[in-house]
């Protein structure tokens, strides 16, 4: 572990006041650090996933010429309150038929899986839960937890749509954390380690030496990451889980009231980390875009605004794709991830292998410019 | 503190739920308990220092291993042998009855006798070391070793896993009837 | 700074803690705001207006489970190529990058060969695989 | 670059890896992958070039060599050091070898491309041929007899596919078996020697054989009342005579002349026959230790002779050759057995060169007019200008014509075997060898150019032929004559003819170039050859030492050294003997160039005066009788047929079939069925009472009673064999524990 | 508290958890869950000992490829599973007895 939220801390000097104000007792200090970030850290995201829903219907009525939300505050911006008040107060519905017990626990798996992953997530070079050694690879590991809620919410409900659905949408989750994987490989490949703070330090400066622009491999693997991430959460044009107009609602076809709340709250939440992660890995993260040696706290406030513009930009795109791009068939699904993403992730990953050697790591910047 | 508070957290979720999987009527609630027994024991690795194994433990375990039992029970028709079950009375758990219940347990006992003076002789052997709360990275040792000593062994479980793959792939393609 | 502490741990205890008092809390409170009138027509469940006939647990297709096993495979691999992919760079300013490359790319290739093997079979093509095993098995 | 094994093997890898392709995807390849095999060959030929190049221009001292191993596997236990190594053994024999042979291979390759297009074994015949090819390189790069062993046999088996590749022929496949057998003959032969000396030195390598004689470990070792190395090289020699079709293992050559004629062109004349020469060439210390030099010339010098006057009456061009082939070799085996090294080993290359070619040509001539018969051809100079060219350049060669490289090896051989049978003290009776030696030139000349005379020139002889006649390759009667057309120059049919041919001039071989232009070699007085190849002097090996078996500090030490070898480094014979006199072997070499000088030329008029002329009547009318006798080739195959398995074979079984019938069955198997029916009688009753109702029966019950018990364990139940796993392991647990 | 001692504990009790599980359930896939219990407590085993006896990582190398094997055993083994269905149309151990159908 290089760093974590604490140590980061401990460097300033109100620290040891705190300290001093906790009897020294440092393992309480750190609990009550980290539980205040994390419920910061939780109300965000859970904000940002709120958030999302009336983005995507803003951007989907702007895309499609409507107005969209805009009578619950102004300009609709409260409209995702509103829906989660709602959700509260519906019904609960259950099939008489279901298994209740993991009809229960699916939406939970769900939850858990995805907030697990804000841990690692870097807002900023100091403002990082825990720097893990095994940061991406530990985000990939747990987020599956979400492929296994998805094929318990489709089984526990007992209804063939939701049945279906939940089949379709584990097999579709599983076959694309492949190429997912292999593209995170390279990304670990050039960075020489799976935590996001080398990552991120490999990428420090101009926009140059993002990782994006580091060879040609891992430019195409960003995008190849970025349609796995599509897939991977369930958004269109890869939504064959929840394919309306087939599945009726797919995996989540009966459930109703607070857990349907928590799996769409899981999944848009899904979708920013992926978006972060993505900004993490090609974008050169919360790194400003010029070199700077102090390290204030206001500071590492700009690099979480920087982190936030670029998670939110390609949080912008997913909207943006999912209402442009029609729906695939099923086939097409399947032959994406197996006969196109993967073989090319493979040849990136062999290529960036390959390019590490040939050119002791530099990058394209390096080699233009002469750097390092 | 917090080292200790994750051990017992993993071990009774690891215990918990193994005890769950053992006596749960229905396959698919097994399989749950099973994730989260496999959970538990990353946690169990992660407070023994070996970050590396306990992600790839939830790597492979939840990722892989559930969904693939997962998929196999719906495959081999869902819930439809909890009826078909020898389901002795209702009182024995499915798919087992009484006896064989009782002569699991009975062997488990022997085992767990057996094992018993054995477990005190390592107790004795090696006392309790505090480890304190240092949380060592194992990831670059890991990879050295495999691309060094172990070399061999990773390169065959590749060939492992190839031949897996093609087994498998052959075993369970559907055929002509 | 402090060296590595099992404390960085605790978030995600934390976190996954959270997650589940959340979905209990959620669970309370629509307990308690929600109105409860069930009835045995609204807990059937919903087959666009049909009574549902049967289970909706029977014995699906194969192809889910073949799909689950190529990337249980790969999965695995992948797991075995990250700490050597966090060492490349290591190894490669220690001058054996060429040594480690080979290693990775004989792993990789064997990998290859299992994915072309499924193509060649027809494992990888969701509606065709069918027809293609049987005439494979002719 | 430095050598290593790795960068050396490629060598015959390539070739081994054009063979497992054409073996598993030559079906589905274009052209059924045989610009694969040629590519293949080029690829070693190109390593091969580097090879010599770095021997032959400089890079290495003349006297250095190329010796690399590895262990292959090894037995050692306790204090005995029992090791197989393999590896490479690169001298410049060696290096000039692998050059020819690759070079020989590749031209053959791209020839037999066009001989064999549209053939229905187009696709086999390119299987084996990278295969053999791959085989004979590597056995020139072994550094041992065990490796060159394996490679030998691997050249025997292909050898056999290739003659037999017409497997749908009776004649084929009775030819590939006479082949595979003969030689196997020779090859129990050379396992023995093998054994024998890896029973003294407990190794098999060169390098260790050498350092052995050096050291004189083979002193005072006997093998069955025979000195060690009698034995031993005698036994390699014999391996050698069957590989290299030798006086009397010689009858499997001319049917090995069944395959496909490009086949019969690397296989039974350039390359593999030339490896039993080559082993002998590699053994030579051996030889010269057991005193043996004298029987291989005389073996040598029969062999020369005898197939010499068969071919005289030979009417299958095919026949001609390989039976020209056999008394080449006879030669070589002169040289070796005079001590004429160098020229033993110029003689090798020379005659691969140019019977590469001949055979080539012989191919050409055959695809072109559909016929192998002499006497149905004639005139065809006019129709194949090329090969006509290529033809008679090689037999120029070989006919010892002077400028032509078989001049020059073959006059070398001959001047040191007058040496030899004359000059050097030996017994009278080795006069045979100079005399036969020269007869068999003189003949060489006379048919060689018979061949050529008889295909080439007179009157063309196709149209009137009677057609009851035997088609060869059973083609229609169309393909006589008529659709002869004009042969144009053609880069896979004329090209490697042509090349070839180049190399059959004299002065290749014989080049004194001065000048320091070409390095220390050609700026040397006397000729490269003499410089680069001499024979093996054991006395650098005297330090060598490996740990061998039963390593070297428990036998009792020798007393060193030993004279057991003296070797006389005169580069001008390389011979061995006593008391070489330079003089008188210059003055031997005198005589001898003049003498086969006007041999040859008497040998090539004659050939004028019977075939162009007509003024002579041809012999085979005046000697009828002993026509009939070379017709039949000295009824050696009637001997092997009539004799040794009729006469021989035959009668023994007979005898055995007598002793078992008569004796056997008669006295011991009915006298023994008399003494039985009284025993059954009274073991009838014991049957039936004790061992059928007690045995039998009772063991069916306690079986029964068993398999209750067992039925329980063997239940196809898994879980019950787990239980028992299990409960073992903790028994186990427990016993270890308490 | 966390001694070797405790892992040993938590890992016999799974061992034995296993144990039960594949010798009382009569459902294969259950067996193969037993199965998996038990591979754990091995790789769990490695690793304590790796840590607390040995010191270097070995066990750590050792519990990979446990987990490897596990991945192609449960693959190979629930592909067996599957076809043995399609046969018989039921999982249940005890009709497993034959090699042939």
């Amino acid at each position: 572990m290089n760093q974590t939220l604490v140590s980061y801390l401990s460097q300033y000097e109100f620290y040891d006041i705190l300290l001093g104000l906790f009897g020294k007792n440092e393992g309480f200090l750190a609990f009550t650090i980290y539980l205040l970030f994390t419920l910061a850290i939780v109300g965000l995201c859970a904000t940002i996933g709120g958030l999302g829903t009336y983005a995507e219907r803003k951007i989907s009525a702007d895309i499609q010429q409507r107005v969209g939300p805009n009578r619950v505050g102004p300009y609709g911006i409260l409209q995702f309150l509103a829906d989660g008040v709602k959700m509260i107060t519906k019904e609960d519905v259950m099939p008489f038929t279901a298994d209740k017990f993991l009809f229960y626990l699916a939406p939970m798996l769900a939850l858990i899986g995805v907030f697990a992953t804000l841990a690692v997530l870097p807002w900023s070079s100091g403002f990082i839960m825990a720097d893990l050694n095994v940061g991406i690879f530990y985000l990939i590991a747990i987020s599956s937890l979400v492929g296994v809620s998805v094929f318990l919410g489709g089984y526990a409900s007992n209804s063939k749509w939701s049945m279906l659905g939940g089949l379709r949408g584990a097999s579709q989750i599983i076959s694309y954390e492949i190429p997912v994987t292999i593209s995170v490989l390279s990304i670990t490949l050039l960075a020489g380690g799976m935590s996001f703070g080398t990552i991120l330090s490999h990428q420090q400066g101009t926009p140059i030496n993002w990782f994006l622009f580091h060879n040609p491999f891992a430019f195409i693997a960003f995008f190849v990451y970025f349609i796995g991430a599509l897939a991977e959460t369930n958004r269109a044009p890869f939504d064959l889980p929840e394919a309306e107009s087939e599945l009726v609602s797919g995996y989540h076809t009966e459930y109703t009231g607070m857990r349907f709340g928590f799996f769409a709250l899981a999944e848009y939440i899904e979708v920013f980390v992926v978006c972060g992660v993505g900004a993490a890995l090609f974008l050169g993260g919360g790194n400003l875009p010029f070199n700077i040696s102090i390290d204030i706290i206001p500071l590492q406030l700009v690099q979480v605004t920087v982190f936030m513009a670029k998670a939110l930009l390609l949080y912008y795109v997913v909207i943006w794709v999912r209402w442009t791009f029609p729906r695939l068939r099923v086939d097409q699904l399947m032959s994406i991830c197996w006969k196109y993403l993967t073989p090319i992730a493979i040849f990136n990953l062999v290529g960036n292998a390959v390019w590490m050697v040939m050119f002791n790591g530099k990058s394209i910047a390096d080699l233009v410019f002469g750097g390092h | 503190m917090f080292a200790q508070v994750l051990f017992l957290m993993s071990a009774f979720l690891t215990i918990g739920c193994a005890i769950a999987v053992m006596v749960t009527k229905n396959i698919m609630h097994s399989c749950i308990f099973l994730l989260g027994s496999l959970i538990g024991v990353a946690g169990l690795y992660a407070t023994l220092g070996a970050d590396f194994v306990a992600v790839t433990q939830i790597m492979v375990y939840v990722g892989g291993i559930v969904i693939l039992m997962l998929f196999a029970v719906m495959l081999t028709g869902g819930k439809d042998f909890v009826s078909r079950a020898q389901n002795l009375l209702g009182l024995a758990p499915a798919m087992g009855n009484k006896w064989t219940y009782g002569t699991g347990l009975f062997v488990g006992a022997v085992f767990l006798l057996t094992n018993v003076s054995l477990l005190m002789n390592v107790s004795k052997a090696y006392p309790v070391k505090n480890f304190g709360n240092e949380f060592p990275s194992t990831v670059s040792a890991i990879g050295k070793l495999l691309v060094k000593e172990h070399v061999l062994a990773f390169e065959l479980s590749s060939v492992l896993l190839l031949g897996a793959l093609v087994g498998a792939a052959i075993i369970a393609r559907p055929r002509k009837q | 700074m402090t060296p590595a502490q099992i404390d960085g741990l605790m978030p995600i205890v934390m976190l996954m803690g959270i997650a589940v008092l959340m979905f209990t809390g959620g669970h309370f409170l629509s307990l308690l705001l929600a109105p409860k009138k069930p009835s045995h027509l609204k807990s059937t469940p919903y087959e666009c207006g049909e009574l549902p006939v049967g289970s909706a647990w029977s014995a699906f297709n194969v192809r889910f489970y073949v799909v689950g096993l190529i990337f249980i495979i790969f999965d695995v691999e992948s797991v075995l190529m990250f700490p050597i992919a966090s060492v490349f760079r290591e190894l490669n300013d220690m001058g054996e990058g060429l040594y480690v490359l080979e290693i990775f790319l004989s792993f990789i290739s064997i990998l290859v060969m299992g994915i072309a093997y499924c193509w060649k079979k027809g494992d990888l093509d969701w509606v065709k695989s069918y027809q293609v095993s049987l005439n494979n098995n002719k | 670059m430095e050598y290593t094994v790795g960068n050396i093997a490629p060598i015959f890898l390539a070739p081994v890896l054009a063979f497992v392709i054409n073996a598993f995807l030559g079906r589905k390849l274009p052209r059924q992958g045989d610009w694969l095999a040629t590519f293949s060959i080029f690829v070693s030929f190109i390593f091969s070039a580097r090879i010599f190049a770095d021997f032959v221009f400089g890079k290495f001292a003349t006297d250095q060599y190329i010796h690399k191993t590895f262990t292959w596997f090894d037995l050692t236990y306790g204090a005995n050091i029992w090791k197989v190594d393999m590896g490479v053994y690169i001298d410049n024999m060696a290096a000039i070898m692998l050059l020819m042979v690759s070079g020989v291979a590749f031209l053959i390759h791209l020839f037999s491309t066009w001989y064999m297009d549209h053939d229905e074994k187009h696709g086999r015949f390119f299987i084996f041929l990278p295969l053999f090819t791959s085989a004979m390189l590597a056995l020139v790069l072994s550094d041992n007899l065990l490796s060159l062993f394996i490679f030998w046999e691997i050249m025997g088996f292909c050898s056999y596919s290739l003659i037999g590749i017409y497997n749908k022929k009776e004649k084929a496949g009775d030819a590939s078996l006479k082949a595979f057998m003969t030689t196997r003959v020779g090859d129990v032969f050379l396992l023995l020697g093998m054994v024998a000396i890896w029973m003294v030195i407990g190794s098999v390598s060169y390098v260790d054989i050498y350092a052995a004689i050096a050291q004189g470990k083979f002193a005072g070792q006997a093998v069955m009342g025979i000195s060690l190395a009698t034995f031993s090289g005698l036994c390699i020699f014999l391996g050698g005579m069957g590989k290299s079709a030798q006086f009397p293992l010689h009858v499997w050559l001319p049917d090995a002349m069944m395959g496909p004629t490009p086949g019969s062109a690397l296989i039974h004349a350039a390359t593999m026959v030339a490896a039993g020469v080559y082993l002998s060439l590699r053994m030579y210390p051996l030889m010269v230790l057991g005193d043996l030099t004298w029987f291989i010339a005389v073996i040598g010098a029969i062999t020369a002779f005898m197939a010499a006057t068969i071919a005289l009456v030979q009417t299958d061009i095919k026949a001609v050759l390989a039976f020209s082939t056999i008394s080449q070799l006879g030669y070589m085996m002169i040289g070796v057995g005079v001590g004429s090294y160098n020229a033993a080993f110029m003689h090798l290359i020379t005659h691969a060169i140019f019977k590469a070619c001949l055979f080539l040509s012989a191919g050409s001539v055959i695809h072109s007019i559909h016929e192998q018969e002499m006497p149905k051809m004639g005139g065809l100079r006019k129709y194949l200008p090329y090969t006509h060219f290529a033809m008679m350049c090689c037999t120029l060669a070989i006919a010892g014509i002077p400028l032509f490289s078989g001049f020059v090896s073959k006059d070398r051989i001959l001047g040191d075997a007058l040496y030899f049978g004359f000059m050097a003290g030996q017994s009278p009776l080795m006069a045979i060898v100079p005399i036969l030696g020269f007869a068999g030139a003189g003949l060489t000349a006379f048919y060689m150019f018979r061949m050529m005379f008889l295909t080439f020139y007179g009157e063309n002889r196709m149209h009137h032929d009677d057609h009851g006649h035997g088609h060869k390759d059973g083609h229609n009667d169309e393909a006589h004559g008529h659709d002869i057309h004009h042969e144009h120059l053609s880069v896979r049919q004329n090209i490697p003819l042509l090349i070839l041919s180049v190399f059959t001039l004299g002065f290749w071989f014989a080049g004194t170039l001065t000048g320091q232009t070409f390095g220390k070699v050609f700026g040397a007085k006397t000729e490269w050859f003499k410089i680069l190849v001499e024979a093996p002097k054991v006395e650098r090996f005297v330090d060598h030492s490996r740990e061998l078996l039963g390593s070297t500090d428990t036998r009792p030490s020798l007393e060193l050294p030993v004279a057991v070898y003296d070797h006389h480094s005169d580069t001008q014979t390389g011979y061995a003997g006593p008391n070489p006199d330079t003089h008188k072997i210059h003055q031997a070499h005198t005589i001898g160039a003049i003498l086969s000088i006007i041999i040859a030329f008497s040998g090539v008029f004659l050939a004028y005066l019977m075939y162009i002329r007509k003024s002579v009547t041809p012999l085979s009318r005046t000697f009828s009788s002993y026509t009939e006798l070379l017709k039949n080739r000295y009824y050696f195959d009637n001997l092997y047929v009539d004799i040794v398995i009729k006469k021989g074979l035959l009668p023994f079984n007979r005898l055995l079939s007598w002793f078992d019938m008569g004796v056997y069955d008669r006295f011991a198997v009915d006298g023994w069925a008399k003494v039985n029916r009284v025993l059954f009688t009274a073991s009838k009753w014991f049957d039936n009472v004790v061992v059928d109702a007690i045995g039998v029966d009772g063991t069916g019950v306690a079986v029964n009673l068993f398999n209750l018990v067992l039925r329980i364990v063997q239940s196809g139940k898994i879980q019950f064999y787990f239980i028992v796993l299990i409960t073992v392991l903790a028994s186990y647990i427990w016993t270890v524990n308490i | 508290m966390m001694g070797l001692t405790s892992y040993l504990v938590i890992s016999l009790f799974l061992f034995i958890t296993g144990l039960v599980v594949m010798i009382s359930r009569k459902n294969i896939v259950a067996i193969l869950l037993g199965i998996e219990l038990i591979l754990n407590a091995a790789a769990l085993n490695f690793v304590a000992y790796s840590r607390y006896v040995t010191g270097n990582l070995d066990g750590h190398i050792f519990s990979l490829f446990i987990i490897v094997v596990a991945a192609a055993e449960a693959a190979v083994g629930l592909a067996i599973i599957i076809r043995f269905f399609q046969i018989k149309e039921t999982i249940h151990i005890d009709e497993a007895t034959q090699l042939r159908n």
